[in-house]
Order: structure tokens, then C-alpha cells, then sequence
């Protein structure tokens, strides 16, 4: 079911034991918080709430969580129409999230941009972006930016597995591989671009693509936030020490539609398979249950993390239900940056 | 918006009253069977029926050998219908989103749009690239732009914008049957609109624009979903005294200045409503062709209102800021007649 | 359109005369200096100094760190000057030939032209993209296009087209020190035309039209190359006792729309000309928005002037009917005039 | 100096031997019928009688000529600003070829064209393309259409090594290695795009690159005319039996500059290099001292061959130099096709 195109590097279990326990229970409150905050989402949708629609990442939590906890504050990351989970993996709030879902003031981006647009310089984050792989551009420049500027930050793109279809893609490979920019290529691929099985879009094998233009190129089980960690580490400082970009893929499942909206799914996919992810592959699970195995955390521990999470959901969630609307003058700002500078 | 709308076409011994969706996927499935050449390609257009359910069926009738999903390549797959429609097929190419063209620009203006001219009107490009366009779905900057003036303005293109079911059925029917590319944009707000479609065949001819109202006092020129903003507008007017004529010009590209100008010429007075950007757009076209046709007739300058110079913005009350609505037409109107 | 032409701004205390590539690379070399996040990439712009040797020497000085030749990638390295900009470099992208825009638009439009918005003003992108335009030099329909209408169309994006050394150095000055992504647009025929070009440090402010004749008859608004048309005509009509005022807006966006409204005022009779194709171009723009402010002032309706509606022919003869000429001007100048 | 990046397909030079001589005269008269056609052009340009520039294909003539002599007159071929070659090999007739370069009415595209977009239905040509991997797409589509259809037809898609930066490549590879289509990439690789040598903008291995869209890909010696052919033969019949798409990489160099203005190159390749490739690698002399050693032909038919085609060329400059140049009132026709159709 879940196809791995690459070598399969599994780090030994001792190994994530080296990990700081606290670290490995941050990144499952972080996948905790992706979860709940999309299960919010998902109801500010069904009970008509929330202008416009959503894409959910439930499910594919282990890859945003695994990879932005191997990078800096100050690290970039961009972002797809599929976001959320990127953006508050990289340390974006909850309620200005909600609060830029309603298209409220407060929000990340004033309210101009919803969804499919957060944005958020003090967490790195250069925005997600509605046009499959439309940021593939801005993240290889950011990683030009960064060797021109002499920083050490490494920007991680990340993109699911339908913008291997945009030529743009290759073309910024090929000039991140000749200059060595230090840009990680992260792939989520979820089995299905939109309401396509992905195999019948693509041809060949994806990480032949990176490889064919010199990119270094790993798969993980993207379910697995351990593996997803770190092997996102090891690119990134690789990336940081100025050994190049990488490309890493990461075989995941959304357990939503692609978009609130798609309810009737059975024209491209299972109940079964849905349900085998759900129960067998979930990442917030999988986590838990290894640290509850290595005593890592307790049942205890765990509930708390949920409660905490929760609460944090629903301050948020009314912090930006009781938020104003921009102002209507606000229609007209921003159009240039800098008016008065010339 | 929603009541459906008798028109001028309207000689159908029916009255069957059908969605812009479906109306668009009759026209498509009347010319796939009329000619094995025709078929569609894009993303998610198959068993999806794209996400706007606009062609379901389509797949379960023609295949998916004519109706075939792609990679999400627009420029890839907009090229290949290039060179499948110059050796004798006849593609009609899904845009999920009329923004996408953006990436496909290279194929559709460098090469479908100048093949037929460059090789000295050897080859010839006959396909049909269809966009979705228009704001307030709250789908913010990169999901609602209405780019058709860019086409227009690039010779060797036709574009066409449809207001009502009854025009995309019989304009869509052209299109396909036009040995030229063709631009044909859909609103995505419209797509639920019903109207009058009539059960038997017919078509549309480019170049004709339709007077979707009479009126003598005031000229409104509207574009696609804004005919349905002049219509409303037109209707508050005549509760004023104001009579006012809603021109759809229906194609962009040919254009039939003819009956512009001669409305402009009768009213005197004119208004032009377009979803796309204001500045450097359709109604600057617009309205330089009337004024150049109807100078010394006007009263007064004609008024654009196009949609504002802003990338669209997603919050709800700023987005309905951005587009020509019935009220600011009336405003508009009033002024132009002096009523204020 | 060889002989250097005196202008409003010549206050410089030389009487340096320099050609048009001359003065882009001053410009070029002088914010380099000036700040050392200001780079160049694009296709051979580094040893080969662009096909045009518009860049010959740069690198010399500045390093192919900052001077850097890409792959053949319109898009992708338009997208990472983007990401550049955004993050605290100001690069200047070199696009070789206007008409490979067609393959950068999503970036351009959909990216650097709608990121400062969307972020709700938070992220800026700084950033220069210079292309080349202009017919007549028997490139063919793929390396002639005039297409700054489209960018003009498009909110967040600053269109700029200069007519002489002069204006080109400074506006691109402006253009490099500008936050938002502007169009830079060199016509192809004019990198040697020579003009007066200070040897002093200037920059010339974006929205302000330069009026480089005066005149009470009649007003030529003429875009880049164009004004060197509108020139020749007003030199010829000055022998029939018709004074043209020849009016440069320098920058379509922003747009100095008080000074254009004025002189139609003042002489009741205008003629826009444009390289760009006429119909759903800038023309159409430029009429509208003169006749909006001065419609009451006007003896006629506005001339357009564009390039013909056909993909730009090779063949020598052909090619030169498709772009207005002195003599088409005068032409019209005379209708306009009741001189005929 | 030659980088072939794939493994080298060397036939026996008996197999060559397995072809009837008359056809390899035939390639050495296609071969040399190019040589002087494009000599010609660059004097029309040098005596300024030719409006505009020219890239001139002379050094990589093993490459139209071999790929051409294995397609039929039906299949199709796109090609690029460097197209002379590539449409003289699939059967243009020089003396419309120089009608079109000076935009004269008998010209292949009625003057309209000009020499970077010779089109010519008869003989299979969808037209040179000044784009970079402006054809691409038109090639694949024209191959789609041909499977389509049901016709057997095979596609060509010429060129250069610079295209592999444009992204839309990769989107079409893609999609004729799913759909299994006939077309054959021909990548001409001489070393330098415009005038940058291409290794300073392409990253990896050329052959990768359509192997990671699992696309057959082989590397020859473009400037041995037989293993052109017989490879092209091989990949082409291949496709024709519905085995898909193909990738032919040919390693080769142009004698002049990039274009027939780009006089002085010694800032990006050296004259020992251009004098190495003219001496050692030349594709016409190669073929024909190889035909006189295996007494395929004798100076004496070489040189006849020579002489006519010389002739040939000054019939056609002639015709050309004496045709008129288009009616004016052509400049507003064919911008649309039949215009009384509806
Ligand atoms: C250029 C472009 N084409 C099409 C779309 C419409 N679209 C939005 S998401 C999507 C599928 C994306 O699939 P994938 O990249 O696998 O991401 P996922 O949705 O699975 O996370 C498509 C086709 C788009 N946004 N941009
Ligand atoms: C999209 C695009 N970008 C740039 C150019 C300008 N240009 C013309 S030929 C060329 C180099 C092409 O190199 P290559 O593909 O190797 O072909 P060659 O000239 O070597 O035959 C360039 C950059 C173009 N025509 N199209
Ligand atoms: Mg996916
Ligand atoms: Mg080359």
C-alpha cells in the first residue's frame, strides 16, 4: 500500500533514545495540537462558520512535526494549500491561525489571506502557497539568500507528491544542486493528488528525479516522526554545513478529504484503506505508544498533553470567533509595500 | 442571480430550464459524439468530474481515453493538445482555476496563439482551453483571478465569457468547432445558475454580442457574471425612470463593436462592468471602442467599474468590496443621468 | 531617432552623451556599488553580457557571484529571486527576450506580484525583472512582443518603460531601490540610441510623465521607443503649423494620470502610441483614462495608435506596417486636426 | 572534450555494412546538402542581404541526417532556432528554405516565419520553434495524437542540450512515459547554450535525467552518422511497435557561433577546440573516408555529389534572391484560420 521508492534508512530504536524524552513528548504535543486544531477546523466547516474551504493534514502530523523540530526559529520553511500542520510546527499561534481562517484582523495575514495563504516572518515561515509547487521558487531563493548572505539557515520546502508534475520543480533543483543551496526538499507523499491516485499521474520512481540532478535523496516512513526526525536533521545540517540540498520523501495518508468538502470519497479510495491507516499507521499513536513502551511518558502524561492541547484549541478558537474583521480600507493596503519610500 | 433569465435566443419550442454546469456538459458531450476527435484533458477530470463536478459523467460515457486526467503539468498538457489538435484532434483543456493559465502562457501565446500565423497558415491549432474565473468564493489571491483580458489582447486567440446557460452551450459548441484556439471561461459562481437551454441543437456564432435587455436611457455593457449585476442594477433603475439596456458582448475576441456602438449611440450614456481588474483591462477595450464609435453621441464620459486594482483578498467583507455589485451600478447610473 | 535629445530633466553640468545600454549598466553599476544585495541573474548575462552586451563588464567588476549566468529557466529562477528578494537580497533578473515572460507568469503574477498582500503586508519583494521588448528587428513572432499591458493589469506590479539614456538610468535607479517588483521594460532597438546622461548621481521619481515637447494642438502620448515616433511626427507637423505636444509617462504603474488629463485639456486632441498590440492593450488605458478626466475638453475622440493585431510577421515589409510610424501619425495628427 | 554521459552504444562496423551503400550516399548528400545550404546563408547574412540572424547548424549535421533517414515522410518532426538541419533532412526543399530565410512570398511559410520557424506539413515538419522547448509539448501532443488516431506515426523532438533547464521538459516526459507515446527526444548536445558551456548550468547526468520518467534513454556519437542512424532506426521502430517514448542524447558541436553574428568566441571556447572538432570529428568527412575505405563510393562520385549540390544551392538562392517578397495586405492574413467557417 505504501510504496518506497528509495533505500529504507531505519535508525536503530537505541538511537531515538538518545533524544531527550521531553523532546520526543514536545513533538507529540506538536502533532497533538496539528490534530485538534484541524479537528476544529473541520467543524468550523460543518457547521458553515468558516468562509471557504480547508485542506486538512490529519494524518501526515509526523512529517511538519518531524522535520520544523530539526530546524531553527530562524530557518524558513514554505508551505502548500495542504498548511496548517507546517505552519504550527514551525511555532505559528493557534489563534491567530483561527483567527486568519475567518478572515479576522488578528490573523496571521490581516485576514487577506485565509487558508492557503499564512504567513509569518517571525517563525520563518514564508508562506504556504494555493499553486502546486508555486513555491518552489521562493524557497530555493531563500536558500540562495541565505549562502549569498553568509547566515547558516536552511529553508525546507515542503510540496505533497502532485508537484512532481510542475516543470518548475526541475528547474530549481537543477540550480539548487549546481549552487549547493542549502534547501531540503521534503515530499509528502499522500497516494493521491486531489481525487487521483498518484500512479497513474506519475512515471517512474520519485527519487530517481531528485538523483537525476545530482540531489541527494532519502525516503522515510512518514508516519514515523522518530525516522522523520531524524533523518530531517541529518539533511539539515548537512544543508547547513554547506554540503547541499537533499531531497527527502515521505510516505504518509490524509485521513480527510482533499478538502473539508470532499465527503464521498469512494470513487477514489477505500473505507478499508482508511480505516488501516488510521488504526495501524497513525503517527500521534505510534508515538505514544513507544513512549509509553520506553517509559518515556505515562497515560497520565499523555491525557494531560490532550487536555492541555484541548484547552488551548478552544481559547483560541473563541479569541478569534470574537475577533473583528479588518477594517473595509483595508482592501486597498498592502497593493505596494513602502509607498512612501520614493 | 438565481432566477433564470428569458433571452433573446429564446426560440425553443422547450422550456427546459438546466445549470451553466450542465449546460456545459451537454455542449461537451453533443460535440464528443458528433466528432471522435474531440476530447478533454486536465486535472482530475475523469472520474472526478473536476472539482466543480462540471464534466460527471462525461468518463462514464466517452472513457478514459477521451476524457483523461493528467499530472498537474498546465503547461505540459496544454502544449500536447497544441500539437495534438495541429495533426487532427480536436482537445478541449481543463483549467481547474483560471489562474493556472499563468503557467501555461508560454504554450497558449507563443505557440497556439502564432502557429497558424507563423507557418504561413499551414498549420492551424483548432482547441478549446477552458478556465474557471471570478472572485467572491473566498478563495482568495491565487484562486479567483478573471485574466481573459491578457488573451484578448494577443491576436490569434479568441475568448469568449458566457453569461447564462443558454450562451455557454451554444458558444462552448462553437468553440469547439472553431479551427481556432480558444479561450472560454467559466464563472465559478455560475456553475449552479439555472436557465433556458432549449432540448434541440444549436450554436452560437462568435462575434455577436446579445442585448440581454432593452432600454433607451442608459447603455450597460457586462461581462460574464456581471450581466447578472446590470440586470439586477438595470431592474432598481427602472423602478427610477431609468431604462436601462444590458449589451453582453459574450466574445471578447471577435468583438462586435456594431452593437455596442449603436446602444451607446441611442442611450447616450454608458456604464461597463467587468469582474477582471479595472486598469489596463476589458473595460478600457470597451470602452475606447464606443468612445471612438460614439463620441459626439455621449453625454457624458463612460464609466468602467471593473474589479479593483487589489490582488483578491480572502476575508469575506473585504472580498465584496472588490467587485462591481448592483449598488454601485445604480450609483453609477444615477450619476450618469443626472439623478444625484 | 538616432539624434540625442535634449529633456526637461537636463540639469546636469556635463553634456555626457551616452547610448541607452550604456546607461541601464550605470545604473546597474551603481546600485551594485551602492548596496551589496543587489545582484543580476539570468541566461549569459555574465562574460556574454546578454546578447546585447547590455551587461558586458559587470562582471568583471562585481563577480560571478553577483553577475550569474542561470540554465535556461525563466521560471525557476524568476522563483528564486522571488524567495531572494523576500529574504533580504534585491536582485535584478535579466530576461532576455520579453516574450519569454509567457514562461515566468505564475512567479511573477501569482507569486512576487501578490506575496506583500496576501502576507497582509509582511513579507516584501524587492526585486527587478528587466526584459527586453519592440519589434522591427526581424526576430519573428516569438522574439517581438510588446506584452507590459499584462503586467500593468496585475496589482502589486510596477510597469516602467523608458524612452531615453536619461530616463532609463534613472528609473532604474528608482526600480533597484523600489520594495515591490517592478517591470522593467528595455526596448531592443534602442540600446544604441545615445542621449545626455549626467555625471552625476540621479533617479527620477516612478508616476511622474515627462513632457519632452511641448505643444498647444494637439497631445501624442507615446510609450518608449514610440515617443521617438511621436517626436518625428511633431517635427513634421511643426512645418504644417500643428504644434504637438509630446507627452512620456515613463511608468504605466503608477500612472501620472494629472499630467496626461492636462495636456488633453489644454489641447483638445490626443493620439496615444504604443508598441504593445492595440486591441486590450495600453492604448485602450490611456484613451480611457484621458478621456475620463478631460472628456468635456475634447474636440474628438482620442486616436489609438497600438501595433497591429497580428503576431509580429518576418518578413521585412510586412513587419514594418505592424508598428505605428511617423507617417501614420501625422496622418491622424491631420484628421484630428481637420488638415484633411 | 566529449561527455557522454549513458552507456555507448557502439554497432559493429559490419552491421553498418548490412545497409545498402546507396542510402549511406544518400545520408552523405543530406549531410553535405546542409553544409553548403547554411554555408550560403551565413555569406547572405555576411553580405547583408539576409534580414535578421541565423543559427547555423553546421558541425552537427550526423544528427538531422541520421535520425531523419530512419523516419518516414509521414512521421512528424519539431525543431528548434537551430532548425536548417532538422527540416533540409526530413525533405525541405532549398529553395523555399532561403525564400523563408528572406521573408519572400514563396517562402515555406510565406515569408511569415522567417528561419526560425520553417513549417512544412508535406514532409512531416510541425515547425522549427524559437522558443527553447517551445516544442516539446507540440511534439508529444502531435505523438498522442498519433496514438490517438490509430496511425503508426512516430514523433521527433530536436533539441538542444540548453532545453533540459525548461521545466515543461519534464512535464511532457512524464506524461508520454504514462501514456506510452511515440516520440523519440533527440537531445543535441554541442557543448554550449548560447554562450555558456553547459556544464555551468546542468547539474547531474543528462541520461538521468528522462531515465528518472522511466524513459529509455541512450547516449551516441552525433557525429558518426551510422551510429546515429542505426540507433535512431532501433528507438524509432520501437516506438512505432507501441513500446513508448524514447530519449536519444548526441554528443556534437557547432562549427560557427550561436548565431551567425557571434563572431568573436574566444571568451567562452577555444579556437584549438573548434579546430579539434573541424579536423578530427567531422561528421561529412567521416562518413565519406569510411565510404571510400569500405568502397562504398570513390572520390569521383563525391565529388559529383559535391557539385551538385552545389548547383542545387545557387538554383535555389537564385530562386529566392529573384522571388518577390509578400503581397502587404498578407500581413493581416492567417492570424486566424478559416475565417468564414461559422
Ligand atoms: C498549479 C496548480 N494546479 C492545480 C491546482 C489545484 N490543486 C490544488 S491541490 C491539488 C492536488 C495536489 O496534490 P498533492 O501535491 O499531492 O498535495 P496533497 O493535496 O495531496 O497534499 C491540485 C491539483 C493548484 N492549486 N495549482
Ligand atoms: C525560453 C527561451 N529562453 C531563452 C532563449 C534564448 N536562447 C536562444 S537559443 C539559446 C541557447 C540554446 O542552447 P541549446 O538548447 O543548447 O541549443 P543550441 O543553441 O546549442 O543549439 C537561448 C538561451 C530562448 N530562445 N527561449
Ligand atoms: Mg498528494
Ligand atoms: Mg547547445
Amino acid at each position: 500500500m505504501m510504496s518506497s521508492s528509495g533505500p529504507k534508512i531505519r535508525a536503530e530504536r537505541s538511537v531515538y533514545l538518545t533524544v531527550d524524552g521531553e523532546q520526543w513528548l514536545h513533538m507529540y504535543r506538536q502533532m497533538l495540537r496539528i490534530r485538534r486544531f484541524e479537528e476544529q477546523v473541520n467543524e468550523l466547516y460543518v457547521s458553515a462558520k468558516m468562509p471557504g474551504l480547508a485542506h486538512l493534514y490529519i494524518g501526515q502530523e509526523a512529517v511538519a512535526v518531524g522535520v520544523c523540530e530539526a530546524l531553527r526559529r530562524d530557518d524558513y520553511i514554505t508551505s502548500t494549500h495542504r498548511g496548517h500542520g507546517h505552519c504550527l510546527a514551525k511555532g505559528a499561534s493557534m489563534d491567530r491561525m483561527f483567527a486568519e481562517l475567518l478572515g479576522k484582523a488578528p490573523g496571521y495575514n490581516r485576514g487577506k489571506g485565509g487558508s492557503m495563504h499564512i504567513a509569518d516572518p517571525d517563525t520563518g515561515n514564508l508562506g504556504a502557497n494555493a499553486i502546486v509547487a508555486g513555491a518552489v521558487g521562493i524557497a530555493t531563493g531563500a536558500a540562495f539568500s541565505a549562502k549569498m548572505r553568509g547566515t547558516d539557515q536552511v529553508v525546507v520546502c515542503f510540496f505533497g507528491e502532485g508537484a512532481l508534475g510542475q516543470g518548475v520543480l526541475y528547474e530549481v533543483m537543477n540550480m539548487a544542486s549546481l549552487w549547493k543551496l542549502p534547501v531540503i526538499y521534503v515530499c509528502e507523499n499522500n497516494l493521491y493528488t486531489e481525487y487521483t491516485p498518484y500512479q497513474e499521474v506519475l512515471a517512474g520512481e520519485i527519487l530517481d528525479r531528485p538523483r537525476a540532478f545530482g540531489i541527494h535523496a532519502e525516503a522515510v516512513d512518514g508516519q514515523d516522526v522518530r525516522e522523520v526526525y531524524f533523518v530531517a536533521q541529518r539533511l539539515i545540517e548537512r544543508a547547513r554545513a554547506g554540503e547541499g540540498p537533499a531531497f527527502l520523501l515521505c510516505n504518509t495518508y490524509r485521513y480527510y478529504g482533499h478538502h473539508v468538502g470532499d465527503i464521498d470519497r469512494s470513487y477514489y479510495r477505500s473505507r478499508e484503506e482508511e480505516e488501516w491507516w488510521k488504526s495501524e499507521r497513525d503517527p500521534i499513536r505510534l508515538l505514544g505508544s513507544w513512549m509509553l513502551q520506553e517509559r518515556i511518558a505515562d497515560e497520565r502524561i499523555l491525557e494531560a498533553i490532550d487536555r492541555e492541547v484541548r484547552a488551548e484549541v478552544e481559547a483560541a478558537l473563541a479569541f478569534a470567533l470574537n475577533a473583528p474583521y479588518p477594517d473595509l480600507d483595508e482592501v486597498a493596503r498592502h497593493v505596494y509595500a513602502n509607498e512612501a519610500q520614493l | 442571480m438565481s432566477t433564470p433569465m428569458k433571452h433573446s435566443y429564446e426560440s425553443s419550442t422547450t422550456d427546459r430550464v438546466i445549470s451553466m454546469a450542465q449546460a456545459i456538459r451537454e455542449a461537451l458531450a453533443e460535440e464528443m459524439r458528433r466528432d471522435p476527435w474531440v476530447f478533454i484533458m486536465g486535472e482530475d477530470v475523469a472520474e472526478a468530474g473536476t472539482p466543480f463536478k462540471v464534466l460527471k459523467g462525461l468518463v462514464e460515457e466517452f472513457g478514459p481515453q477521451r476524457v483523461i486526467d493528467t499530472p498537474i503539468s498546465e503547461a505540459g498538457f496544454t502544449g500536447i493538445a497544441v500539437g495534438a489538435a495541429m495533426t487532427g484532434m480536436r482537445p478541449v483543456v481543463d483549467i481547474m482555476f483560471g489562474d493556472f493559465l499563468t503557467l501555461a502562457m508560454d504554450q497558449i501565446v507563443n505557440q497556439a496563439a502564432k502557429v497558424h500565423y507563423m507557418s504561413g497558415g499551414k498549420w492551424k491549432v483548432p482547441m478549446v482551453i477552458r478556465a474557471t474565473m471570478g472572485a467572491t468564493l473566498r478563495k482568495a489571491a491565487q484562486h479567483s483571478q478573471s485574466l481573459h483580458a491578457w488573451f484578448a489582447h494577443i491576436p490569434g486567440l479568441k475568448v469568449v465569457i458566457p453569461s447564462t446557460p443558454y450562451d455557454a452551450k451554444g458558444l462552448l459548441k462553437t468553440a469547439i468547432r472553431d479551427d481556432n484556439p480558444v479561450l472560454f471561461f467559466e464563472h465559478k459562481a455560475m456553475y449552479s445558475m439555472r436557465g433556458y437551454v432549449p432540448a434541440e441543437e444549436y450554436t452560437i456564432p462568435f462575434g455577436v454580442a446579445d442585448i440581454k435587455r432593452e432600454g433607451r436611457d442608459l447603455t450597460i455593457v457586462a461581462i460574464g457574471r456581471m450581466v447578472h449585476v446590470a440586470i439586477e442594477a438595470a431592474q432598481r433603475l427602472a423602478e427610477l425612470g431609468i431604462e436601462a439596456e444590458v449589451v453582453d458582448p459574450r466574445t471578447l475576441v471577435p468583438l462586435d463593436r456594431k452593437t455596442l456602438i449603436e446602444s451607446a449611440r441611442k442611450t447616450g450614456r454608458v456604464i461597463i462592468l467587468d469582474e477582471g481588474h479595472q486598469s489596463y483591462g476589458a473595460t478600457a477595450e470597451l470602452a475606447s471602442v464606443i468612445t471612438e464609435g460614439a463620441f459626439y453621441y455621449l453625454d457624458a464620459p463612460v464609466i468602467r467599474l471593473g474589479a479593483m486594482d487589489v490582488p483578491v483578498p480572502f476575508s469575506p467583507p473585504l472580498e465584496d468590496l472588490t467587485v462591481p455589485t448592483p449598488e454601485r451600478v445604480v450609483e453609477a447610473a444615477k450619476t450618469l443621468c443626472g439623478r444625484v
